[in-house]
């Protein structure tokens, strides 16, 4: 099976995304990458969790200040949905249909959007509200950084999605794109994972003091 | 693409050089690259050795000679010994599994220019106001607190080349899992591409927190963040602890391909197989597991408290029990075989001895409170020296005449050779031994010079004595590299005469396609398997085929290359107003390069059938 | 087969070389003059003499396999061994009981070295029985506070022998490591928190080295960290309790007595008093003491740590302090002739709290 | 690849099984997705709503997530699948030096 071969529904096969040696390595060294990722973030949210409400004076805000509820609900709902958005697309993309999963694809987009653009509202508001910026304590600085990395992972996971969505367009489905889709859902999956335990260690944890 | 090796102009074979992703090629870039840097960090360390040669010495000033010491250490480690060790893993590697190349060619590419640019950005420090200066753990309080840009150089050239390493990682882990030829089962895997294997899981989870460190780091000296600034709430140990979370699984990714490369070479000048090959690579994980339990071992005296302490000691002291195991076994590989002492075969009988001493002191450096003594004393430059050296540049000296013939088809003059081994080894422990008993008598690591009436003349004269023996092991090295070149004598497939592995069954260079049909493996030491029942070469374990290739590209260096001037914009952001600008420009350039690469379909192309046969004929008679 | 023999006897000479000890004694970790130190050498010889022994079996299979199993004739082909259960068992199990023999003391001596309990333990009038010693260390030079006693001095630690002395540790600008290679092992001075070790001096060995040892810092600080020297004045507890009472005598700067050291006083009060105090009462804050306290100065062993005690020294280090520490926070703060200098010097040699 | 094909030889019957096969597959996921939210929810109300002590709220909101990072991996990462044995490993393996690395942090860096 070659990767250009022009593919039917007959022909698909049913791990696309695994069907090439190529796309078999692609597969096996992005789960890798997601198994560094793991360190990487883990580095950071041990920063984190050392740094918290390490502060130099007692004025400054502290993290049972800042959040608030509702924004980090909203914000957590969008990207879980987002994540089962994606798992249509994927689902689309198995069973050969090309524009479904486009039309999810699009939807995991649009929701990626919506919680950078509360992502960048809550910075607004902590810088300007409560005078928390990257620079003002250590707290600031392991916070910033550790959900501004996230925040930098959904962005580029969104332009990611959206060059793959734009590339293929013309051009459909193949055997050569299809681990590419793969890999980026897997991608905001793992996206999701990481904010499932900042919204748990960073918000709900600095909520409850 | 023709595969007759062709007179090319230097043009030509520089743009080939440039844009290759052939694993054999890229083998040889990381060969030169590392060894540049390996000569630019034995240059520091003559530096140190001549400073310290007498007491009150003034050859170098003090802040000068803290510059050489980092970036001998740094030039050591992330430049010269981890890019030479990834020069042999790629060259011998997918040979050794029977692969066509690596998992992912294009990304070995980039490995490798990342790896270089970030090489060659930390060393232009030296013309652009001066290198770092806080030594190559550059902790976290005198990081800051140094002047000028060299911690800057440090933090942003570390991470542009290690983002090369961690690519290099994966990719290494990738092709062992999923090129394997059939029947190359996992047990049936010579040693060095196990500890390549082991090495590389290593990587991938060792150096994400060496990236969080440095860009903590960056972000602290220049984007304004206050992770290591006590008076802001910040704290210097977490740059300790993330650094040696990096840092010491960085000591065994590098011990453990020397280990394998020595257990290849000591199987092979032996005649046997290697003894007791399943708990070699058992002890070999277990190393590289525990590689990540043992890292505060390096921060016995910060003041984690007795628990932690008495924790970190006892968990230390458990490496040794896989290692002993790794000891013996090389020694009754050799027990009972047929040893011919050629050149890698010297290396790896003295590599035993020297690697037991440093072994021992490591042991002896496990004991916490015996630790407090040792601890950034010269026994403890001592003890890492002859790991380091005992294991890893030895593996990297036997390594480069066990292996020359497979890259470049001619051998390395032995007799040479042999010089260059006796001389290092006398001058090795020269140098190194008695350092021990300096640290023990009370002298500290990393000082520029040191007062008479101390009692530590003698021994710094003798082992400055001996940097000079190893500096002239060096340079013959060098000479003969060469002659041998300008000779240019080629040999056949198995220049040895003994050789066990896939590699040798395959002409000298391989043809840049590697095997020609996949070769069917049926145990472990295939090709010595099918050299006991009178056959030449390996099986064929598929009918001759189309091959398909990838195709070279320049993206590789111009990602690189993006990110080397993003780095200088980062530094001279806040000096210069041109530095943001250029940052963009960097970033451009890189992300550019990527969208390219993304958008571009590229789909390699085949090597038919006929033109193989063709091949055949051509070079059929040589081998 | 000479290198063969050298190998063999190398673990001998190192096993030879450590008990016979060796170094200088106020220096040299192989001649404890403590407790802690002598606990630490106690550990060094058990894990040496541990490893000795896996060296000396090592070394022998080695030799063996060297001389035996060198190639003969190229067509041999040696039986092909996959391996030995038990003998890999032997080597596997072996080394685990010599770990822990080795694990025991050292996790035992691990906890009994941290113990400062008795620093921690406020009598009646919030002090502690046991002496304490609090340990501040700046680029290049240390300073030594004693909050029992309400003193500070800088550079000559001065400790009582045959009795634990506790230290708090901390550093004021970047990361240091207080060592006092016969007395005791390292404890690093972190900036970010107080660092507490103790350490016994004992008398008799003091007496050997003239009650003085050499102290470093450990940790690579800046330049000049091979220059960050301290002494250790190691005193039996009357005379400690002397240099106590003189030391606590001096409420107001002693007026110099010679003309010219009254000159150098008034120099001295006009360049030099912002860093330098000459009082040694612990009440100033500490951001406040900027340059080393230099009310015993006349009594120091050495000057700026590293020289001879004298006044060429002393005029050379005050006139180009560069060229003697580079990288110190004194050199550009004040602008001095030679003959103010001299007058300088004149004075400091006269700052003494006993003959 | 000869193996990922089906080997019943009838290529509508294949993709029929297969088209099933995926349609429950979803299945499992929307439920996933379902026990996700409801997870969410507990952990937003045990800290919004609950009067518990931090004892008690911070190790179960922290078993919430990793439960909810287990369906994640499972089912929308397909981790259940077949062929993920080295994906499994490494991302283990990766997790237990990531917590390492946070236990580290939260007991010897006090001060």
């Amino acid at each position: 099976m070659h990767a250009e071969e022009k593919m039917t529904h007959e022909t698909w096969p049913a791990s696309p995304e695994k069907a090439t040696l190529e796309a078999k390595n692609k597969f096996l060294g992005f789960w890798f990458f997601l198994g560094g990722e793991t360190v990487l973030f883990a580095s950071l949210f041990a920063t984190y969790l050392a740094l918290k409400d390490k502060v130099p004076t007692a004025d400054h805000v502290l993290a049972k200040d800042l959040f608030e509820m509702p924004l980090v609900f909203l914000m957590t709902m969008i990207l879980l949905t987002s994540s089962l958005t994606s798992v249509y697309a994927m689902y689309h993309m198995k069973n050969f249909n090309f524009k479904k999963m486009q039309l999810w694809l699009g939807i995991t987009v649009l929701l990626g959007l919506s919680f950078l653009g509360l992502e960048i509202y809550e910075f607004n508001h902590y810088v300007h509200e409560f005078h928390h910026t990257f620079s003002s304590s250590a707290f600031g600085s392991a916070f910033y950084t550790l959900v501004g990395f996230h925040g930098a992972h959904v962005a580029f996971g969104l332009c990611w999605i959206v060059s793959l969505m734009i590339r293929n367009a013309k051009r459909g489905l193949s055997l050569y794109n299809a681990p590419k889709f793969y890999t980026a859902s897997l991608y905001w999956h793992y996206i999701d994972v990481v904010w499932v335990f900042i919204f748990t260690v960073v918000y709900l944890m600095g909520m409850v003091g | 693409m023709s595969t007759n090796a062709q007179k090319k102009g230097f043009g030509a074979v520089l743009w080939d050089y440039l844009t290759t992703v052939d694993h054999k090629k890229i083998a040889i870039l990381y060969l030169i690259a590392g060894g540049i840097f390996f000569i630019l960090g034995g240059l520091e360390a003559m530096i140190i050795r001549i400073q310290l040669a007498i007491p009150d010495n003034n050859f170098v000033s003090a802040g000068f000679y803290n510059e050489v010491l980092t970036m001998h250490g740094t030039t050591m480690i992330f430049l010269a010994a981890m890019p030479l060790l990834f020069a042999f893993m790629n060259a011998v590697v997918p040979l050794q599994i029977g692969a066509r190349d690596v998992a992912f060619p294009f990304l070995n590419s980039l490995g490798f220019w990342l790896f270089f640019f970030g090489g060659v950005f930390l060393n232009l420090s030296w013309f652009l106001g001066g290198a770092p200066d806080a030594g190559w753990t550059s902790y976290a309080s005198l990081s800051l607190a140094s002047e000028g840009h060299g911690i800057d150089f440090y933090s942003l050239g570390l991470q542009i080349s290690g983002f090369g390493t961690l690519i290099a990682g994966i990719n290494f882990l990738v092709t062992i899992i999923n090129m394997r030829a059939p029947g190359m089962t996992y047990m049936r895997m010579p040693l060095f591409t196990w500890t390549t294997f082991v090495a590389s899981a290593l990587i991938l989870f060792a150096f994400p927190a060496l990236t969080v460190g440095i860009f903590f780091l960056t972000f602290d000296r220049l984007f304004g963040s206050n992770f290591f600034d006590p008076t802001m709430g910040g704290n210097t140990v977490i740059w300790e602890h993330l650094f040696w979370i990096f840092g010491h699984p960085e000591v065994y990714i590098l011990i453990l391909p020397a280990f394998g490369i020595f257990s290849d070479i000591i199987s092979t000048f032996s005649r046997k197989r290697l003894f007791g090959y399943s708990s070699m690579v058992f002890a070999t994980v277990l190393i590289g597991f525990l590689g990540f339990m043992v890292w505060a071992h390096h921060m016995f005296t910060t003041g984690l408290g007795p628990i932690a302490n008495a924790i970190f000691a006892v968990a230390t002291m458990a490496i040794a029990v896989p290692t002993g195991i790794k000891i013996f076994n090389w020694l009754f590989t050799m027990w009972g075989g047929s040893i011919k002492f050629t050149t890698p075969m010297l290396y790896a009988v003295a590599f035993v001895p020297s690697f037991v001493m440093g072994g021992v002191t490591g042991v002896m450096l496990a004991a916490a409170p015996a630790d407090y003594q040792y601890h950034d004393s010269y026994f403890v430059v001592a003890h890492f020296h002859y790991v380091i050296i005992g294991g890893v540049v030895l593996s990297l000296l036997a390594a480069t005449h066990f292996y020359w013939p497979k890259m470049f088809g001619t051998m390395l003059n032995e007799f040479l050779g042999k010089i260059t081994f006796w001389l290092f080894l006398i001058g090795f422990h020269l140098t190194f031994f008695i350092q021990h008993f300096l640290g023990l008598m009370g002298m500290p690591r990393r000082i520029f010079t040191f007062l008479p009436n101390q009692g530590l003349e003698i021994g710094n004269l003798v082992s400055s004595i001996g940097a000079f023996f190893m500096a002239v092991a060096t340079i013959i090295l060098l000479i003969n590299i060469v002659i041998t070149s300008v000779k240019n004598v080629k040999v056949g497939n198995d220049p040895w005469g003994d050789g066990r592995t896939l590699e040798w069954a395959i002409a000298s260079p391989p043809p840049y396609y590697n095997f020609k049909q996949l070769p069917l493996v049926r145990g472990l030491d295939p090709y010595w398997i099918e050299k006991m029942e009178g056959k030449k070469e390996m099986t064929p374990a598929e009918p001759l085929g189309d091959i398909h290739m990838p195709n070279g590209s320049f993206i590789p260096f111009m990602i690189s290359l993006g990110l080397f001037i993003a780095a200088f914009g980062a530094m001279y952001r806040l000096d210069y107003g041109w530095g943001l600008p250029v940052l963009i420009i960097g970033l451009v350039i890189t992300f550019g390069s990527m969208f390219v690469r993304s958008i571009k379909d590229d789909h390699g192309y085949h090597i038919h059938k006929e033109e193989l046969m063709d091949d055949d004929d051509n070079k059929g008679v040589k081998a | 087969m000479k290198r063969l023999g050298k190998w063999g006897l190398l673990p001998l000479f190192a096993a030879i070389a450590l008990l016979s000890g060796c170094g200088e004694p106020f220096l040299s970790t192989l001649q404890p003059a403590g407790e802690v130190a002598q606990r630490q050498f106690d550990l060094m010889v058990l894990s040496t003499s541990i490893m000795v022994g896996v060296i000396v079996v090592v070394a022998i299979i080695f030799i063996i396999v060297m001389i035996r199993f060198r190639r003969k004739s190229e067509n041999e082909i040696p039986k092909q061994v996959e391996g030995s259960h038990t003998l890999e068992i032997i080597w596997t199990v072996i080394p685990i009981l010599l770990l822990l023999v080795l694990a025991v003391p050292t996790v035992s001596a691990t906890f009994q070295l941290a113990d400062v309990s008795p620093a921690e333990e406020k009598n009646d009038e919030g002090k502690t029985d046991a002496l304490v010693v609090n340990v501040r260390a700046n680029l290049y030079w240390w300073e030594f506070e004693y909050p029992n006693e309400e003193i500070l001095t800088s550079q000559d630690l001065v400790v009582p022998t045959d009795e634990k002395v506790y230290f708090n540790l901390i550093a004021s600008d970047v990361k240091h490591s207080f060592w006092i290679p016969a007395i005791g092992g390292k404890l690093d001075t972190n900036t970010d928190n107080v660092n507490k070790f103790w350490l016994e001096f004992d008398g008799e060995k003091a007496d050997e080295v003239g009650n003085i040892f050499y102290g470093k810092c450990a940790e690579l600080c800046g330049p000049s960290h091979a220059l960050m020297d301290f002494k250790v004045k190691a005193l039996p507890r009357a005379e400690f309790d002397q240099w106590v009472a003189s030391m606590q005598a001096v409420k107001e700067p002693v007026q110099a007595e010679t003309a010219e050291a009254q000159a150098g006083q008034e120099i001295f009060n006009n360049s030099c008093i912002g860093c330098h105090a000459v009082t040694p009462a612990n009440t100033t804050p500490e951001q406040a003491r900027m340059g080393p306290n230099l009310t015993d100065f006349g009594n120091r062993t050495l000057v700026a740590g590293i020289l001879e005690h004298n006044e060429g020294n002393i005029k050379t280090w005050l006139k180009d302090p560069e060229s003697i520490k580079p990288g110190n926070k004194m050199t550009g703060k004040y602008n001095l002739s030679d003959e103010e200098i001299d007058a300088v010097t004149e004075y400091l040699m006269g700052l003494k709290v006993q003959e | 690849m000869a193996n990922q094909q089906s080997t019943s030889g009838n290529p509508r019957v294949d993709l029929e099984y297969r088209r099933k096969k995926n349609v429950e597959e979803m299945r499992y996921q929307v439920i996933t997705f379902a026990l996700m939210i409801f997870l969410t929810l507990i952990a937003f109300a045990a800290v919004g709503f609950g009067d518990v002590s931090n004892w008690f709220t911070i190790p179960f909101i922290l078993l919430l997530a990793v439960v909810q990072v287990i369906f994640q991996l499972y089912y929308f990462m397909h981790m259940s699948h077949k062929g993920h044995e080295a994906p499994q490993l490494f991302l283990y393996s990766g997790a237990l030096v990531g917590f390492l690395t946070v236990l580290a942090f939260m007991t010897i860096i006090w001060w």
